[in-house]
């Protein structure tokens, strides 16, 4: 049991890390992403939804009818995405704002939704909180690391909490602002995907 | 006799002899007026650039090829073009860093991603300005990158003016001064009747599409006096659009380039006019001074789309006997 | 608060009723299946199959147009879920994997230079490619570029090498090749492959009974890959300590150096790998194919019981082998003496085999102690018999009861199993094949003063290994040609005193081609012995017809040299799921022989169990040769000796039981493997004069 | 080998040749040391074959694999079987090639005095296959089609070639009197020549309907003929047969004619070889006659590295041995040197639309080489108009990438062809 | 009505919600692979969205907005928003066989398009009127497609090309969809 | 009908759970939040605005009412004595409405300054309405009299280039202030004594 918890947890973490491996939750790891913070704060939102959405998923699972799943499963993931905006707002309000509509759409995150379909449906309460507890960090994880890509090359510093930067690039450098518009976020994500790719599954 | 062994392949057996590297080569001599234009007006800074840009677009070539252990393709000199375009395109005072980083931009993410020549969706070049243009818009600025030259015309770039000032900058511009290069720009895209001239020689030897030119420089023109004629004092003169800024370099180097124009004729001329529309559009009522390099991304962006109207093929829509 | 429940309570019922509603109002047949699947993927709507959706996904597996691994988020139980849902069968589930016939890449010929579309596809095209030999692989990668999951590229000779690791068997690369010899198979498929036409096959591998990839292990022993050459050698050779040190290497005749030069010393080969193994400490492990379910009885626990036990076990049946005997192995143990093959070697082989998972019973005999019938009420499916051929035939000459005669298996078997036996000064042994060479030199090493081969051929026509003949002449050990027995002659207390024979002369070649004894009349000499041990021939014991008490035993046909009848290629016997092999199907031969019977067994057996028609492999090739792999000249060899086997001296080895061929020193295998010319690796020109064929 | 032009804008032109009337006549060569005929047949080690090596064959007899096989040879000459293999022939298919042994000293067969020789179709399915020339019996034969009319092309289908030409001028008589008695074999009411709108060779062509073509390649393609003198642009991946519409080779119907007059088979073929300096030479050689000894007649050095080509360069193919032997449908031979052989690379497409204007049959040729690159035939045939493709080769001429671009459409059209078979 | 169409341009180009919004990237990279699902699930996210924001707009207000319960708006809306989608995929199979083939296998992949809500959410909090929230649900929903459309036609040509092997499939299919954004910075200031 | 039945009364038990358990978390969380939003988004401007205030306009921060409208004001005295108050009002941009917190003399009805409070405008263009001073700083000292569009819509102020539409959103955020302000002026100076 406990060796089978331990794999499904550390599964997240690299061999399935949900925005590298699965290409899943783009959206908020493209828009977020401007800064590590960001990443930071919205990979922890997505984690206590993606683990208490799963435990109660997984608690639920016998109970709930296979036509009106997804009805519910939305219902409960939708009710845990308010409570991190509640709790964000008066707790991390700055964070809340720049995250802004994405905390909601926290409900439309395919990695939630996917893991409580694919996982937590079908598996006991103890490894569903594992497997939600792994995939969040490791979707915090990715959701940060691509953050920090790109501020610091396209801001030239790096952010972990609290808005002030952790770390400035000397002073010669010059932002290279490509990478925290639009564009740089897909071809940042893109190249982080080949180099995920060039690492490999091991 | 039976050692002897053939050279075994399919038909046909004859080639007409053209290469890639014929047309980068033609290529490279239709840019040359142009180049050398630059290279003369703004002095050694714009030869240095240009040598730079062109020997840095091989060079990242040559190391992702090595990287990637694909077959060298240096010898089309494919990259070399996309490097001196992008040579062509930027201010002669550009830092060398900022030109190695562009040409990194034009040939990795312009090209090479995609999979080498003839695979690129957009024009490596433009990619490569495109997102300079984005993060460092300084050194792209033509007005702060001249203001230690000595000019003996206006050292303003056309089309940053008319944003800036409006038409009554267009005064200082005279449409020969603009068709002989007495403009700051881009090191290579001020001499107009020099583009013009390097532009009729690549459309004549065929490496060029007369179609994509003719019908973007109608787009233009016709877009631009259509503006002109609502509100003259608004909107500058058709005249002034087709000579000023990047719009020639773009009719008729750029927006050719292979694998991001279409290939049949109508395509050509939508792909075209749709360009010029668009550079005007940009230039007029929105945001960015010139808008050629958008522009032109924006039809290769649609290539994809427009190029599948196409002629019907033989026995197509006959009914089966 | 209380808003936000009604609010909310409203919105869900609403929800609840109409989808409820129009669940039933809109409802829509389709299969089942398609709703299990979908349960099965990942349900995450990814889009990233390239399907609409888990459920535009699911009808497409189940459609049959995507393979169950299509989800790529899926996890591996998901897979398997949706595997078994779409009723793919539970062998299946074990993986594939892609694996290489050809590898003769770069090193073949080619008839011409190619210039055109860089792909096999094309090039096989034009002409059927550019290499001399029809199996060859074309080598531009086709299979490459088709496998998605990286694990095929080209190796440095220019014929694609599979990664193991990443291979899924998705079988992408089988279809891109256009010649075939890329193959997507199973474990239990590779185990149960056997030489066929497409193969790119040596000589020597088409002339081993037991179909073993040589050069395939002769090149990995080559390049220092001595796990994986065991590996090689156990895909069709359980055996291979006792092989390498018994096989009479008919495949060595077939070498193409031995044209030119003296053939590759293949059977040391094998031998220094399987030592290798053994002295290294610690098994390689052998990977067995998941449980079928299916119970398999292996009657006799011969080299022919223990290789189908192997296979069978491997392929993931069940099996128990029954023996009569006090521990297993058969002729092997009780047949081949101590100083050929060492017991404890043999112990630590078949403790190898039986570790997969394999029971044995031993000393129990069928017929008396079980029978058909008691088989059959514990479940067995299917039933192998390779009880082997411990009959000796009888001189069928006045004396042969007397004390002091005996029967050279008989003897030997009773040796080996420690009985204690009366030994004279001199011996006489009848026959010229190996179990006779075995009892000449078992005896000389006993003590006795003088040991006599009779033989009625000459030397030449000794059907017994050349190796064994040299020792036994090495050993001293006196050769009577030309002799046939014609009385045992005793003293007084019916002790063995002499055996007379008749000399013989070699008359006209009979139709095997030997030169068939004529007897020279008066020409009766007597030999003074005091033990005479026939070992001429054997035949399986058929007792078991009589004491089986069920009465479908008697439906179990015999030939007339009461081996059991069997369809030769199928090994199935007249009741159809009695198999059987080895000595006791084709009368005393080679163990290797028994050992590739035991395979094909299995693969019949594989066939019955799973209630496929029981047919013999489509184009075996085994015995056959490849036209062109049977060249006649082989140009540019420099003779290099063959490496000799160490020996322990005479004058040692006499006096004890103690192994007497050694094993070759890495160095010299080293050598001995550079030898081989990679026969149908290369592919040498053929013969064939005009050149438009090839 | 005619090279791009400076001034490029417009299409690439390539003409037909006409007829060089520099040669009047053919010259004859005598039968060789072995002959090799080509069946097209697989060997089915299965069966029993019906030859074997060390038969004697007469000259004129007829050669099957098996008792129930349909494709067969007539021997060229009287001799012994040496062997014969199997032989992997365009495209997978295999063939199965026969080496006999020509015996000067055997007199002519019988086989074909005791043959009663019936101006009938049956007949010349059974016993014209394999005169000079290919007569297409199959395609007459065939209960699918309904032959009705039949198109003589005395215009070379492919460049440089001029053997066509040079039957019509040279044997008109004969042609004739054959296409008189193939009238009579079939049902064709209409019997058309195509003719080099500028051949000035006059040739007298009594009852043929004479279609003058154009001398831009490809004009004398079938499909072309079709589209430009019958109207019909034939819909994809039907051939000319499937809208009753023949095409013979000229030799066909002079072989014909001498057939029905002297009451024998014929098998000498007249083939023109163009050596490495573009001379050409014409010659008269018995079917079977490896093609080096028509090389070494005209002491033609064949080097590591050349290039024998069957047929013209647009649409030829080139073979790896020079013990090819001379078959009936063999109408040119052409030589290259090593050094003049074009590089073929293995680049992606530049997409320079080069091959989409040149086309004459509008195939975006751009995009579907890239979905035959990437083996998706099916797409490629639906979207891309891939049997649209009527095989001239234009493409591969002008690609600027230096693709094979006709090479991926064959293979193309073929893969398909499979893969519909197996569906 | 001028207004309007300012509004539906700024949403199809401006601000499109693919490229600028970065709302429904998921189903943007899973079905640009073909033309054909792009097309299909172009049409599919248009019928979809304008249901949806109809809907949502009238729940906000008769609902939400009249009890004050406006933090219920996600669980709401999301809710509403799924069962629409799968109230519609069992319309369609149903009554429109035709149509479910051509646009109904898409519509699982929208519950999860954050697109959906997001121009949902978009348009509550805009305060848009009635008649705007329904221009700007269309004109986004255009902008998807068009979007999708575009990409779909680039990344065919992409896939075939011979792209390195790390960078194949997601990885330069991102990076596209980034050349592409770039792209459509050409329409900044344009209203 | 029993797994309809299941159906609509599990989905309508789990959405009245979850709604009650939203409300829950939302009584729990409210004041909290209110707190929130004004030290992180008015408290700023605030402090901007009335960068000498003598007391904390925060702290001291009251409702005034009249007829439907409601509005949060905060007062301030200045440095100089000047009493002043400080509201938001809201404008639409291009990514949304922009708060726009108005400085207001309430002496001389002069603007102090205006700081935008919230926004979700383009990175770089629309947001640097918040930190190009120059750009509100236009407002300063202009009467609350004075027309606020901008110069494209006839109004005084300089549009912000390539962001007219976040400068627009702007300027109407500055005119509803307009609005407010004349309406509850007497109100906020009633309640100020």
């Amino acid at each position: 049991m406990a060796q089978s918890l331990v794999k499904e947890f550390t599964k997240g973490l690299w061999a399935e890390i949900p925005l590298f491996r699965l290409v899943l939750g783009l959206c908020p790891a493209l828009a977020v992403t401007k800064t590590c913070e960001n990443g930071i704060g919205m990979g922890m939102a997505t984690t206590f939804v993606l683990l208490f959405s799963n435990i109660l998923v997984s608690m639920l699972r016998n109970i709930i009818p296979s036509k009106v799943r997804i009805a519910c499963y939305i219902v409960i993931i939708a009710t845990f995405v308010t409570i991190v905006e509640f709790v964000m707002q008066a707790y991390t309000y700055e964070l809340f704002l720049k995250l802004g509509i994405f905390i909601p759409l926290i409900v439309v995150n395919c990695v939630v939704l996917g893991r409580a379909e694919a996982f937590a449906g079908k598996n006991t309460v103890m490894l569903s909180a594992a497997d939600g507890l792994g995939m969040g960090i490791g979707f915090t994880l990715a959701l940060s690391s691509l953050g920090a890509v790109r501020e610091l090359i396209g801001a030239g510093t790096l952010t972990v909490w609290g808005g002030t930067p952790l770390f400035t690039i000397g002073h010669g450098y010059i932002p290279f602002q490509f990478m925290v518009e639009a564009p740089g976020a897909f071809v940042g994500l893109g190249m982080m995907l080949c180099l995920m790719n060039l690492i490999g599954k091991k | 006799m039976t050692n002897t062994k053939l050279i075994v392949s399919h038909a046909p057996f004859w080639h007409n002899g053209d290469s890639l590297f014929q047309q980068n080569l033609n290529f490279f001599i239709a840019l040359l007026p142009a180049a050398l234009f630059g290279i003369f007006h703004f002095g050694a800074p714009a030869l240095g650039v240009l040598a730079l840009a062109t020997s840095s677009a091989m060079l990242w070539e040559v190391i992702m090829s090595v990287l990637s252990k694909k077959k060298m393709a240096i010898a089309d000199m494919d990259s070399a073009i996309i490097g001196l375009l992008f040579g062509m395109m930027v201010p002669a005072t550009m830092p060398w860093w900022v030109v190695i980083t562009g040409t990194f931009i034009a040939v990795v993410l312009g090209k090479f991603v995609f999979g080498g020549t003839g695979a690129n969706p957009f024009h490596p070049t433009l990619v490569g300005i495109a997102i300079l243009t984005m993060s460092w818009p300084a050194f792209l600025d033509f007005d702060t990158a001249y203001v230690s030259y000595q000019f003996d015309f206006t050292a303003l770039a056309p089309l940053a003016a008319l944003k800036a000032q409006g038409t009554y900058a267009l005064a200082s511009f005279s449409n020969y001064d603009l068709l002989m290069g007495n403009e700051v720009g881009g090191i290579g895209s001020t001499f107009g009747l020099g583009i013009i001239i390097g532009g009729i020689y690549l459309i004549l030897k065929g490496y060029a599409r007369w179609e994509i030119v003719a019908s973007f420089i109608a787009g233009v023109l016709i877009t631009a006096t259509l503006f002109f004629v609502l509100h003259p004092d608004t909107y500058a003169p058709p005249l002034f659009h087709l000579l000023s800024g990047y719009t020639l370099i773009g009719a008729f180097f750029l927006a050719v380039e292979n694998s991001s124009s279409p290939v049949n004729r109508i395509p050509m001329l939508i792909y075209g006019f749709l360009g010029g529309l668009m550079i005007i559009l940009v230039r007029n009522i929105g945001i960015y001074p010139d808008g050629t390099v958008l522009a032109i991304l924006l039809i290769n962006l649609v290539n994809p789309l427009i190029d599948t109207i196409r002629p019907k093929a033989l026995g197509k829509g006959v009914p089966n006997a | 608060m209380i808003p936000a429940i009604l609010l909310m309570l409203g919105i869900g019922a609403t929800c609840g009723i109409v989808l409820s509603l129009s669940s039933k109002i809109f409802y829509v047949y389709e299969d089942p299946r398609i709703a299990q699947v979908e349960n099965n993927l990942a349900g995450a709507n990814c889009g990233g199959c390239g399907y609409a959706g888990c459920s535009a996904a699911a009808e497409a597996v189940v459609a049959g147009k995507e393979p169950p691994t299509v989800c790529i988020i899926n996890s591996k139980e998901g897979v398997e879920a949706v595997s078994r849902i779409m009723g793919v069968d539970a062998g299946a589930a074990e993986a594939p994997l892609s694996y290489n016939l050809c590898e003769g890449g770069n090193r073949a010929e080619n008839k011409y230079h190619y210039m055109g579309v860089s792909s096999c596809k094309a090039m096989t095209a034009v002409f059927g490619g550019h290499r001399v030999c029809t199996v060859g692989c074309i080598g531009l990668g086709d299979c490459v570029k088709a496998c998605q999951f990286d694990a095929l590229h080209m190796g440095p000779d220019g014929y694609p090498v599979v990664d193991d690791a990443k291979c899924v068997g998705c079988g992408a690369c089988q279809k891109a090749c256009p010649k075939d010899i890329i193959q997507v198979k199973t474990l239990s498929e590779k185990l149960m492959e056997f030489n066929q036409e497409h193969g790119a096959l040596a000589p020597c591998s088409q002339t081993c009974p037991a179909e073993i990839n040589i050069p395939k292990y002769i090149s990995e022993i080559k390049a220092g890959k001595y796990d994986e050459a065991v590996q090689t050698i156990r895909m069709r050779n359980p055996l291979l300590l006792s092989c390498g040190r018994v096989c009479p290497h008919p495949c060595e005749d077939m070498c193409r150096r031995g044209i030119e030069d003296e053939p590759v010393s293949i059977n040391q080969l094998k031998r220094f790998v399987a030592d290798y193994e053994m002295n290294s400490g610690s098994r390689i492990p052998i990977t067995c194919a998941p449980d079928t379910g299916k119970k398999v009885a292996v009657i006799g626990g011969g080299p022919a019981g223990l290789s189908c036990a192997y296979f069978l076990r491997r392929i993931g049946h069940q099996v128990d082998i029954f023996d009569a005997m006090p521990k297993l192995g058969g002729i092997i143990r009780y047949g081949i003496p101590e100083y050929r093959l060492p017991k404890k070697v043999l112990d630590w082989e078949i403790q190898g085999i039986l570790d997969l998972g394999i029971n044995a019973f031993t000393q129990v005999k069928f017929g008396v102690d079980f029978g058909l019938s008691s088989l059959i009420a514990s479940g067995y499916h299917a039933i192998f018999m390779g009880i082997g051929a411990w009959n000796d035939y009888a001189l069928g000459i006045e004396g042969e009861d007397l004390d002091g005669c005996y029967k050279g298996i008989d003897w030997l078997s009773r040796f080996a199993g420690g009985q204690e036996m009366k030994l004279g000064k001199t011996a006489a042994i009848v026959g010229g094949g190996n179990s006779a060479i075995d009892c000449v030199r078992t005896l000389k090493r006993l003590g006795l003063e003088k040991v006599y081969i009779v033989y009625r051929r000459t030397r030449n026509e000794m059907p017994a290994n050349e190796v064994e003949i040299v020792a036994s002449e090495h050993e001293g050990i006196d050769f009577v040609f030309l002799a046939a027995p014609t009385r045992v002659i005793g003293d007084e207390n019916g002790k063995v005193k002499g055996l007379e024979y008749l000399q013989m002369e070699l008359g006209e070649p009979d139709a095997s081609g030997r030169r068939r004894p004529v007897p020279i009349e008066g020409s009766e000499t007597v030999l003074d012995v005091d033990m005479v041990i026939s070992a001429i021939s054997q035949a399986p014991d058929p007792s078991f017809k009589d004491t089986d008490p069920t009465p479908k035993i008697k439906d179990l046909e015999l030939t007339r040299w009461n081996t059991i009848d069997n369809n030769p290629e199928t090994l199935q016997s007249s009741i159809p799921y009695i198999f059987t092999g080895g000595d006791s199907a084709t009368g005393p031969s080679l163990v290797v022989t028994a050992i590739g019977g035991g395979r094909r067994a299995a693969r019949s057996i594989d066939l019955f169990l799973k209630g496929k028609p029981v047919e013999p492999v489509e184009n075996s090739l085994q015995g056959k040769n490849i036209p062109e792999s049977i060249f006649k000249k082989v140009d540019g060899i420099t003779p290099i000796k063959r490496a000799k086997m160490p020996e322990i001296p005479v004058s040692e080895r006499l006096d004890s039981m103690i192994e007497v061929d050694l094993v070759l020193p890495e160095d010299q295998a080293l050598a001995e493997a550079d030898r081989c010319l990679n026969c149908c690796r290369i592919c040498y020109n053929p013969d064939t004069e005009f050149p438009i064929a090839k | 080998m005619i090279k791009r032009s400076f001034f490029a804008l417009s299409k690439p032109r390539l003409t037909y040749d006409l007829l060089d009337t520099s040669l009047p006549s053919a010259e004859e060569l005598a039968i060789p040391g072995t002959l090799t005929l080509l069946l097209p047949e697989k060997i089915d080690r299965a069966k029993k074959a019906l030859i074997g090596p060390g038969d004697a064959v007469k000259k004129g007899q007829k050669l099957k694999l098996y008792d129930d096989s349909a494709p067969y040879v007539l021997s060229p000459a009287a001799g012994t079987i040496k062997e014969f293999d199997s032989y992997a022939d365009d495209f997978g298919s295999t063939a199965t090639y026969i080496t006999i042994k020509p015996d000067p000293s055997a007199k002519d067969d019988d086989q074909w005095a005791q043959t009663n020789l019936e101006q009938t179709l049956e007949f010349a399915a059974d016993y014209l296959g394999h005169i000079p020339g290919a007569l297409p019996v199959s395609t007459l034969t065939n209960p699918n089609y309904d032959i009705r009319t039949i198109v003589v092309t005395g215009a070379d289908t492919d460049i440089l070639c001029d053997t066509c030409q040079f039957v019509c001028t040279a044997y008109a008589g004969l042609m004739v009197a054959g296409a008189k008695i193939l009238k009579a074999m079939t049902r064709a009411d209409r019997m058309c020549i195509t003719v080099p709108e500028k051949l000035s060779a006059q040739v007298n062509l009594d009852g043929f309907n004479v279609l003058k073509t154009s001398d831009t390649y490809p004009s004398n393609l079938p499909a072309m003929i079709m589209k430009d003198h019958f109207g019909k642009a034939l819909s994809p991946g039907t051939l000319p047969e499937e809208e009753g519409v023949c095409f013979i080779r000229p030799e066909a119907l002079v072989s014909l004619a001498r057939t029905y007059e002297t009451g024998h088979a014929v098998f000498d073929k007249i083939i023109t070889l163009i050596d490495k300096g573009g001379q050409r030479h014409r010659v008269k050689a018995t079917i079977g006659t490896p093609i080096s000894k028509i090389l070494s007649c005209f002491n033609v050095q064949i080097n590591e590295q050349d290039r024998v080509i069957i047929g013209g360069p647009m649409r030829g193919f080139a073979t790896y041995t020079v013990h090819h032997p001379v078959v009936p449908d063999m109408d040119t031979l052409m030589v290259q040197d090593s050094d003049v052989i074009p590089e073929i690379s293995d680049n992606a497409c530049v997409n320079c639309g080069e091959c989409v204007r040149v086309c004459p049959a509008n195939v975006p040729v751009n995009l579907l080489v890239r979905y035959l690159e990437a083996n998706l035939y099916e797409e490629a045939a639906d979207r891309f108009d891939l049997e649209s493709c009527i095989e001239c080769g234009l493409c591969g001429y002008v690609c600027r990438a230096g693709i094979p671009l006709y090479q991926y459409i064959r293979l193309g059209k073929h893969e398909l062809l499979t893969l519909r078979e197996n569906a | 009505m001028g207004d309007l169409f300012v509004l539906a341009i700024s949403c199809i180009f401006i601000n499109n919600i693919l490229l600028a919004q970065f709302l429904g990237n998921c189903p943007f990279l899973g079905t640009s692979k073909k033309m054909e699902t792009a097309v299909g699930m172009a049409m599919a996210v248009i019928f979809v969205l304008v249901m949806a924001g109809m809907i949502t707009w009238i729940v906000d207000l008769y609902l939400l907005k009249a009890l004050n319960v406006e933090f219920l708006r996600t669980v709401s809306f999301i809710l509403v928003i799924a069962s629409l989608v799968q109230f519609v995929e069992m319309f369609l199979k149903k009554s429109i066989p035709g149509l479910y083939a051509g646009l109904g296998i898409f519509l699982p992949l929208i519950t999860t398009n954050c697109a959906v809500m997001g121009v949902c959410l978009i348009n509550i909090k805009e305060e848009y009127t009635f008649i705007q929230a329904l221009v700007s649900s269309f004109a986004y929903a255009v902008g998807f497609g068009l979007a999708l459309i575009l990409f779909a036609g680039v990344r065919e040509r992409v896939i075939l090309a011979r792209v390195p092997k790390a960078l194949q499939d997601t990885s330069i299919g991102l990076i596209t969809a980034g050349m592409i954004a770039l792209v459509f910075t050409v329409f900044r200031g344009m209203v | 009908m029993r797994e309809m039945l299941s159906m609509i009364v599990v989905l309508t038990v789990l959405t009245a759970v979850s709604g009650g358990l939203l409300a829950a978390v939302k009584v729990k969380t409210e004041p909290r939040i209110e707190e929130q939003v004004l030290k992180f988004q008015k408290a700023p401007a605030i402090k901007a605005i009335f960068a000498d205030a003598t007391n904390d306009p925060i702290k001291e921060r009251f409702n005034v009412k009249a007829e439907d409208t409601e509005l949060q004001v905060f007062p301030s005295t200045l440095a100089d004595g000047i009493k002043a108050v400080a509201f938001e009002a809201k404008g639409t941009g291009f990514g949304g409405p922009i708060g726009l917190m108005v400085g207001v003399n309430l002496d001389t009805d002069e603007i102090i300054a205006v700081r935008v409070t919230t926004h979700a405008e383009t990175p770089g263009i629309g947001s640097r309405a918040k930190e190009d001073l120059s750009f509100v700083g236009q407002f300063a000292g202009m009467s609350m009299a004075s027309n606020f569009g901008t110069k494209g819509q006839g109004g005084d102020i300089d549009a912000m280039s390539g962001a007219t539409v976040t400068s627009v959103g702007v300027s109407q955020a500055a005119v509803a202030a307009q609005n407010l302000y004349k309406k509850l002026k007497p109100e906020i100076v009633k309640q100020m004594n």
